[in-house]
């Protein structure tokens, strides 16, 4: 590149080749143990039922799906706000909110209806919530 | 706004004018520079078909149709391997990574057969549990909730199966071209597709496994 | 506020036209200007219909659009003004090719749709509340309220392919493609279907509202004008769909009861599972028939699919799955879950000529289930509830309008916890 | 009318046989038709030794602009497919009364409407923006070709082999007869037993793969491919419309195909996805497809909204007001058509909060829409107005389509859409945003760019008379149905008993025919101007006084776009050019680095129709082989790494000397 004063590449090049960062062994090892308990304890949680209130369980097992997808998006997928000039955390942020919404949504709409429509046995009619 | 730079500069020469209008000293774009974030998207529409998977499974998780339910299908010790095995094949597929990084071309297909080993694995032993299902009557066309568990947990199982297929293609074309650009951008791509699965991989065991155990 | 007034009427929007004439004559008014010349403004059943709850959907209708009118016709009238003001040829209209921008006209643009569409969402957020199939007969029409003691008539109506099966349990009578209603009572619907989508209209009497298998809709609806209607289905379900059309007759409470008295005492049959069995079969351009006597619990049956002998009801297999489901003992019992998934025929078939093997599993079904139908929830909304959330301050949550202490003044009396669920 | 048994089967054959041939007369005479015209052509293709030439310069071309084209060929045959569909449905509707049963047998009727539907969406509409935003975007962004060229072939052919499954359908077998959403259990195996929802599922799926990749493709080209200078915000609003619309695409495609993969598994595997029985749930498959469909309708809006923001600007030789709050608008509506897909189903009984939301959200969208109408009508304030067709199409698109934005608020209030759901006032209000919107406005860019693509103009007169007899025909053709939809008459009906209703249906009728002659003019206008190409040439490469950089090159532009890449220093970077007084480089050139052209995409698609028609009739081996064949081939394809070559260095200068010789020439 001779001469960088000049304006030579594309609007969004920030460094031509670059494909974004890779992590390090360290990344994967950390990214792998995390992984390995935040697994763990979800299973061991359900298998021997450790808490008792299924409510209570079923947090706690989402609350580590999500800090795990976390861990594997940092270490694995080594995202970060630099990459692509931050357009990968952008699609991911899009991606996220219509995922949301369309689970969110279509359980909603699909409560009510069902919810509106559905016959019950008889002797069921008065055990509802 | 308009017309900046003959604001800022009124006596310009005409070369000059064309020198900041035109970029006369352009180099060749290395090819593929779009192809990870092209990846990247592919990737989360895929993720979209995910999410209208377990919007199904959220559906017509309960609906057993008198036949069974989780709780009497699912065997979570086989679910732990199994999620054991995926984790596996996640780490040896960044082993392989690092390996490509240093530009070690032998020891990156190593890797990736090892990957490839674990991530046999898994589809063995989900293979494995899809067949008992099957052989006990407990197929997709028994009912709602088993039509969405197949479904998920199948389509999950075929990209995994795509996944080898591609990272076969890809230990051959390292034997035959070594770690050009090309390959290493191929590598990468099958990365975030590997390590991607590995997410919706910890939604299956959470949403269908766990909590379908509670 | 006093009971004896319907607070439907203490709460009109304001915008709301004082008298059914006013109304009339505004709908007359916004369809000429809609329709060119009014031409059909006395045909359109839309605007102009019979029924109480189609009036006001049709009035909504008018509302709504005069209400975006107020941004349309300005802006046709300023796209016809600027195209002709500001054309090439036009030497003396001004040009400024660079001015681009102007915060004062941003604000106007975002601001005036905004205002509109605050007007209509209010306007919506009411009238869907108050217009919603699922909530029951509060007004005769805009001066009557119902009465605390009048029970709704209750049509069962069934989908088939290609005809409606109109059951009133009350009566004991059905018929197929004839609807006869008395006019000024309140009428409940329960509809269903027996294979595919259907939505049943009767664009003069109320809004429609979906059919479909194994599935309970609700509509509620009053007919304020004698006469024959036309009713059909509006959701295309496959070759007869043109020739599912049934009348709609609303005729006096004199009449109705001389017409119940006339479908009884007739020579045609008993509705039992077997005439609906053969009655289900896919026809088309069915004339009117009468059925003079019902089986008890055939609608039922129908909505939870299981009129056929040997079939568990849908209802049933809900409350199983509920409970967890049959695990792996219930696995291979199947025969009695298909309705129609390998073609209805199939499905009777097997029923039909047991094999050994669907016949040990019948026995054990029958001894699992009683095969009784159940019923859809009721999910009706006890109207008039309280307005007030609905007009007032703020989009409160739509749980409190059950909750109100105007409840009180509501028509049926149904356990709290049923509202509020219904509430959703 | 009885059922006919299809149940035959074979191994070789699958449900392929005798009684796949249709017996319906117009189809058998259609079907002659196509097969001689065929063969025509084919001969004639033979005989002009063309075969080379298109397999070589079109068939197996990467450039984008080639492509581009293609999609607006595709779009435009199947577009009169779609019409003839839409006119056999007035005819139908106009006659079929008092006792008298039509012309049509229902078994064609409802096939009929379903693939005017499923056609004028996927394979007329879908083909348009897609071409046009591959023709025009990376010529307005400055690139010499999208970021995934071999893609981009690859998207075209399975666009085309999802239409070319559509298109068997009316001659072997049947196509879908359950309206162009096919709600199951309609379209689920009880109810639709032989191959017309097959036809419709793989139809979809194969042209969905195309539409996704594209989708893709032209999203890593808008981020990536941009010319240096060019920030987001200096991006000409055609291809922020463009980007929202592919964000769209890609968001969107994968659900429609998850839901016909669902579709699909309950027809082929006995899944209980939307089955009455066994747990099924068919409401869910209306709640996810319009989870697709609504953003569907703007992934087809947007472009065109894109369009016209830069016709009137050109136009009005000004501009465009507001260009920030166009951006913002956009990407309002591309986030809230995410939230808005009840409003299709209100009367399926969901409650009334559930349905108030989506009512409410579904207005809010209309200030965006609002927006950006009156930032249009604030570009024409104080401008120069030239009456071109383009900016005729676009006057026209916004005195139509605030009537079609003003009836869809309408229908957006449930209480009022409880009485015109499914009514012909539905009809008429979608026709009247998608023909004003989005037809209106690729007529408008068929004559915008029509002279950049071709390096002549469209003929004006005969344009004109195209657009005066589309206008009445287009009022003529859906006022009526208004107003019987007010009458309360519910759509896809055969047959009617009302007398009353008849004189309705024969004014549609009129404006059908109105629409038929605009049509012909149109086809019309293109012969024209091809005989007068040399009256018509455009030397300059700017025949209109554009303002982006398409303009900035050639008419029509060289392989590589541009010899050089422009430095953007504002939105309308080639007026800026123009006023700064820029000298077109006429030396200097460097050897362009340039994709190479491939087949591959081709016989892929082509593999993939064999595949599509397998699983159809249930050819198993057919379907095993085509699928190996396809996974094989694909595989193949990635050891092809030589995909690129330069042009050199002499053909660029004679090229760029050619020009500025004629630049010369013209006296420019």
């Amino acid at each position: 590149m001779a001469d960088h004063a000049h304006p030579s590449h594309r609007a969004d090049d920030h460094h031509a080749g670059d494909h974004g960062s890779h992590g390090s062994l360290r990344d994967y090892m950390v990214g792998f143990f995390l992984s390995a308990i935040l697994t763990a304890i979800p299973f061991w949680l359900v298998m021997s039922g450790a808490i008792a209130d299924r409510q209570a369980s079923a947090m706690v097992i989402m609350a580590f799906a999500v800090v795990q997808i976390v861990v594997h998006m940092i270490y694995f997928l080594h995202m970060n706000t630099k990459a692509e000039n931050g357009w990968t955390v952008m699609a991911l942020i899009f991606t996220i909110i219509l995922v949301v919404i369309a689970l969110s949504g279509s359980l909603w709409v699909m409560y009510h209806l069902n919810h509106n429509m559905m016959p019950m046995a008889a002797h069921d009619m008065g055990q509802l919530p | 706004m308009q017309a900046t730079l003959q604001a800022a500069k009124p006596k310009a020469s005409a070369a000059e004018i064309t020198a900041a209008f035109y970029d006369l000293n352009e180099h060749d774009h290395p090819e593929g520079g779009s192809t990870m974030l092209g990846f990247w998207i592919y990737l989360m529409s895929d993720c979209l078909i995910f999410a209208m998977l377990f919007a199904a499974y959220g559906v017509l998780g309960g609906n057993y149709a008198a036949g069974p339910g989780p709780k009497d299908l699912f065997e979570l010790p086989l679910v732990a391997l199994n999620t054991a095995m995926l984790l596996f094949s996640s780490i040896t597929y960044g082993f392989a990574m690092l390996a490509m990084e240093k530009g070690r071309a032998g020891q990156t297909q190593v890797w990736l057969l090892v990957t490839a080993v674990f991530g046999a694995a898994f589809l063995s032993i989900e293979l494995h549990e899809f067949a008992g299902l099957i052989h006990e009557g407990a197929t997709p066309m028994r009912s709602g909730f088993l039509t969405a568990f197949f479904s998920l947990v199948g389509t999950h199982g075929l990209h995994v199966t795509f996944g080898l297929v591609w990272l076969f293609t890809l230990v051959v074309q390292i034997a035959r071209k070594g770690l050009i650009p090309a390959n290493k951008r191929r590598l990468m791509c099958l990365s975030l597709f590997w390590h991607f699965l590995d997410v919706v991989w910890i939604g299956v065991f959470t949403f269908v496994y766990l909590l379908g155990m509670l | 506020m006093s009971s004896t007034e319907s607070p439907e009427m203490l709460l009109r929007p304001p915008f709301r036209p004082r008298n059914a004439a006013d109304v009339r004559r505004s709908a007359r008014f916004a369809s000429a200007l809609a329709l060119i010349g009014g031409l059909s403004a006395c045909q359109s059943v839309v605007l102009d219909p019979a029924g109480d709850v189609a009036r006001q959907q049709g009035d909504l209708v008018v509302w709504s659009t005069m209400l975006m009118l107020l941004i349309i016709v300005p802006v046709m009238a300023l796209t016809i003004f600027f195209a002709w003001r500001y054309r090439a040829s036009n030497a003396e209209a001004t040009y400024q090719p660079d001015w681009d921008h102007s915060t004062k006209l941003e604000l106007v643009i975002w601001a005036a749709p905004l205002l509109i569409i605050i007007c209509l969402g209010a306007l919506t957020w009411v009238g869907t509340h108050l217009l919603d199939p699922y909530r029951t007969i509060g007004r005769i029409d805009a001066d009557t309220p119902v009465a605390g003691n009048v029970r709704p008539l209750e049509v069962d109506v069934v989908a088939l392919d290609w005809k409606w099966l109109f059951i009133y349990p009350e009566q004991g009578i059905a018929t197929v493609n004839e609807l006869v209603v008395p006019q000024g009572r309140p009428l409940q619907f329960k509809l269903t279907s027996s294979s595919v989508m259907n939505s049943f209209f009767v664009p003069a009497m109320a809004g429609q509202i979906y059919a479909m298998p194994g599935m309970e809709t609700r509509l509620h609806a009053v007919m304020n004008r004698t006469g024959d209607f036309a009713g059909f289905s509006a959701n295309y379900s496959g070759a007869g769909f043109s020739g599912m059309r049934f009348a709609t007759r609303s005729v006096s409470e004199a009449d109705f009861a001389g017409w119940t008295a006339r479908v009884k005492s007739g020579a045609t049959g008993m509705l039992d599972r077997a005439a609906y069995l053969d009655l289900e079969k896919p026809s088309e351009n069915n004339p009117v028939a009468h059925y003079a006597a019902i089986e008890p619990d055939l609608y039922g049956a129908v909505l939870d699919m299981c009129v056929e002998p040997g079939k568990m009801c849908r209802s049933e297999m809900m409350a199983i799955d509920a409970r967890g489901g049959l695990g792996k003992a219930g696995i291979r019992n199947v025969a009695m879950l298909s309705y129609d998934k390998y073609g209805r025929q199939a499905s009777a078939a097997a029923n039909a000529n047991p094999d050994a093997a669907t016949r040990r599993e019948l026995a054990w079904v029958r001894a699992l289930c009683n095969q009784q139908p159940g019923m859809a929830p009721d999910n009706t909304v006890a109207a008039p509830a309280s307005m007030r959330s609905l007009t007032g301050a703020g989009l409160s949550a739509p749980q409190s309008i059950t909750l109100d202490d105007s409840r009180d003044h509501a028509g049926p009396a149904a356990p709290a916890h049923t509202l509020l669920i219904s509430r959703n | 009318m009885e059922a006919v048994d299809h149940s035959h089967w074979s191994p070789l054959l699958g449900r392929l046989w005798w009684d796949a041939i249709p017996t319906e007369p117009i189809v058998l005479a259609t079907f002659a038709a196509v097969v001689l015209g065929g063969l025509v052509v084919l001969g004639a293709l033979t005989y002009f030794k063309l075969w080379t030439y298109l397999w070589k310069e079109w068939f197996t071309s990467v450039d984008h602009k080639k492509i581009g084209i293609m999609y607006m060929v595709l779009g435009l045959v199947m577009f009169l497919r779609g019409f003839a569909d839409a006119v056999m449905m007035r005819i139908q509707q106009a006659i079929a009364f008092n006792g008298h049963d039509g012309y049509l047998t229902a078994h064609h009727y409802d096939q009929v409407f379903t693939a005017h539907g499923v056609i004028m969406i996927f394979f007329v509409a879908m083909p348009f923006v897609t071409g046009l935003m591959n023709y025009i975007v990376p010529l307005q962004i400055g690139a010499r070709d999208v970021s995934f060229p071999f893609l981009n072939n690859f998207s075209f052919w399975m666009t085309t082999s999802g239409a070319v499954l559509v298109m068997m359908s009316l001659f072997i077998g049947e196509f879908a007869q359950t309206g162009w959403l096919a709600y199951p259990p309609l379209s689920n195996l009880a109810y639709s037993p032989w191959v017309g929802v097959d036809y419709y599922i793989w139809a979809l799926q194969i042209a969905g793969v195309g539409t996704l990749l594209s989708g893709v493709n032209l999203i890593a080209t808008i981020v990536k491919l941009r010319a240096p200078g060019m920030t987001m915000m200096r991006m000409p609003i055609f291809t922020w419309t463009a980007l929202c619309t592919n964000i769209l695409i890609v968001a969107a495609f994968p659900v429609l195909t998850a839901v016909m993969t669902m579709l699909t598994a309950d027809r082929y595997l006995h899944f209980n996805f939307f089955t009455n029985d066994f747990g099924g749930n068919a409401m869910m498959y209306v709640n996810l497809i319009w989870i697709w469909g609504h953003p569907e309708v703007y992934i087809l809006i947007l472009p065109l909204f894109g369009v016209f923001s830069e016709v009137t600007a050109t136009f009005c030789g000004k501009r465009l007001f507001g260009y920030s709050s166009m951006v913002y608008a956009t990407l309002v509506i591309t986030i809230l058509s995410y939230v808005v897909w009840l409003h299709h189903f209100f009367t399926m009984g969901s409650g009334a909060s559930v349905n108030s939301f989506f009512g409410i959200t579904t207005m809010v969208i209309s200030i965006p829409t609002g927006a950006k109408l009156f930032n249009w009508l604030f570009t024409m304030y104080r401008g120069r107005i030239r009456f071109e067709l383009p900016m005729m199409w676009t006057v026209a698109f916004m005195l139509t389509f605030v009537v079609g934005g003003m009836t869809g608020v309408l229908l957006a209030v449930p209480p009022a859409d409880f009485v015109l759901h499914n009514s012909l006032f539905l009809i008429a209000h979608f026709h009247n945003v998608i023909i004003g919107g989005v037809l209106f406005g690729i007529f408008a860019a068929i004559n915008f760019w029509w002279p950049k693509a071709f390096g002549f103009r469209l003929d004006p007169f005969w344009g004109k008379v195209s657009f005066w007899l589309w206008i009445p025909g287009f009022w003529f053709a859906f006022m009526p149905l208004y107003i019987l939809g007010l009458m309360g008459v519910t759509r896809r009906m055969r047959v009617f008993d009302d007398p009353s209703l008849q004189i309705w249906f024969g004014i549609a009728a009129f404006g059908a025919f109105l629409i038929a002659l605009g049509i012909a003019a149109m086809l019309v206008q293109f012969a024209v101007s091809i005989r007068r190409r040399e009256e018509l040439k455009d030397v300059t490469g700017d025949p209109w006084d554009g303002r982006t950089l398409e303009w900035a090159t050639s008419s029509p532009p060289p392989e590589y776009n541009f010899a050089f890449t422009p430095i953007v220093h504002d939105i309308d970077a080639w007026t800026d050019m123009k006023r700064c007084g820029v000298e077109r480089p006429t030396e200097g050139f460097r050897p362009i680095h340039m994709p190479r052209g491939t087949g591959t995409g081709l016989i892929l698609a082509a593999l993939s129709t064999a595949f599509g028609f397998a699983m159809i009739w249930y050819i198993w081996w057919l379907a095993a082989a085509s699928f190996a064949a396809i996974i094989g081939y694909a595989i193949a394809h990635t050891f092809n790494y030589k995909r690129d070559y330069h042009i050199p260095v002499e053909t660029v200068a004679a090229t760029e000397t050619a020009r500025t010789r004629q630049l010369a020439e013209a006296g420019a």
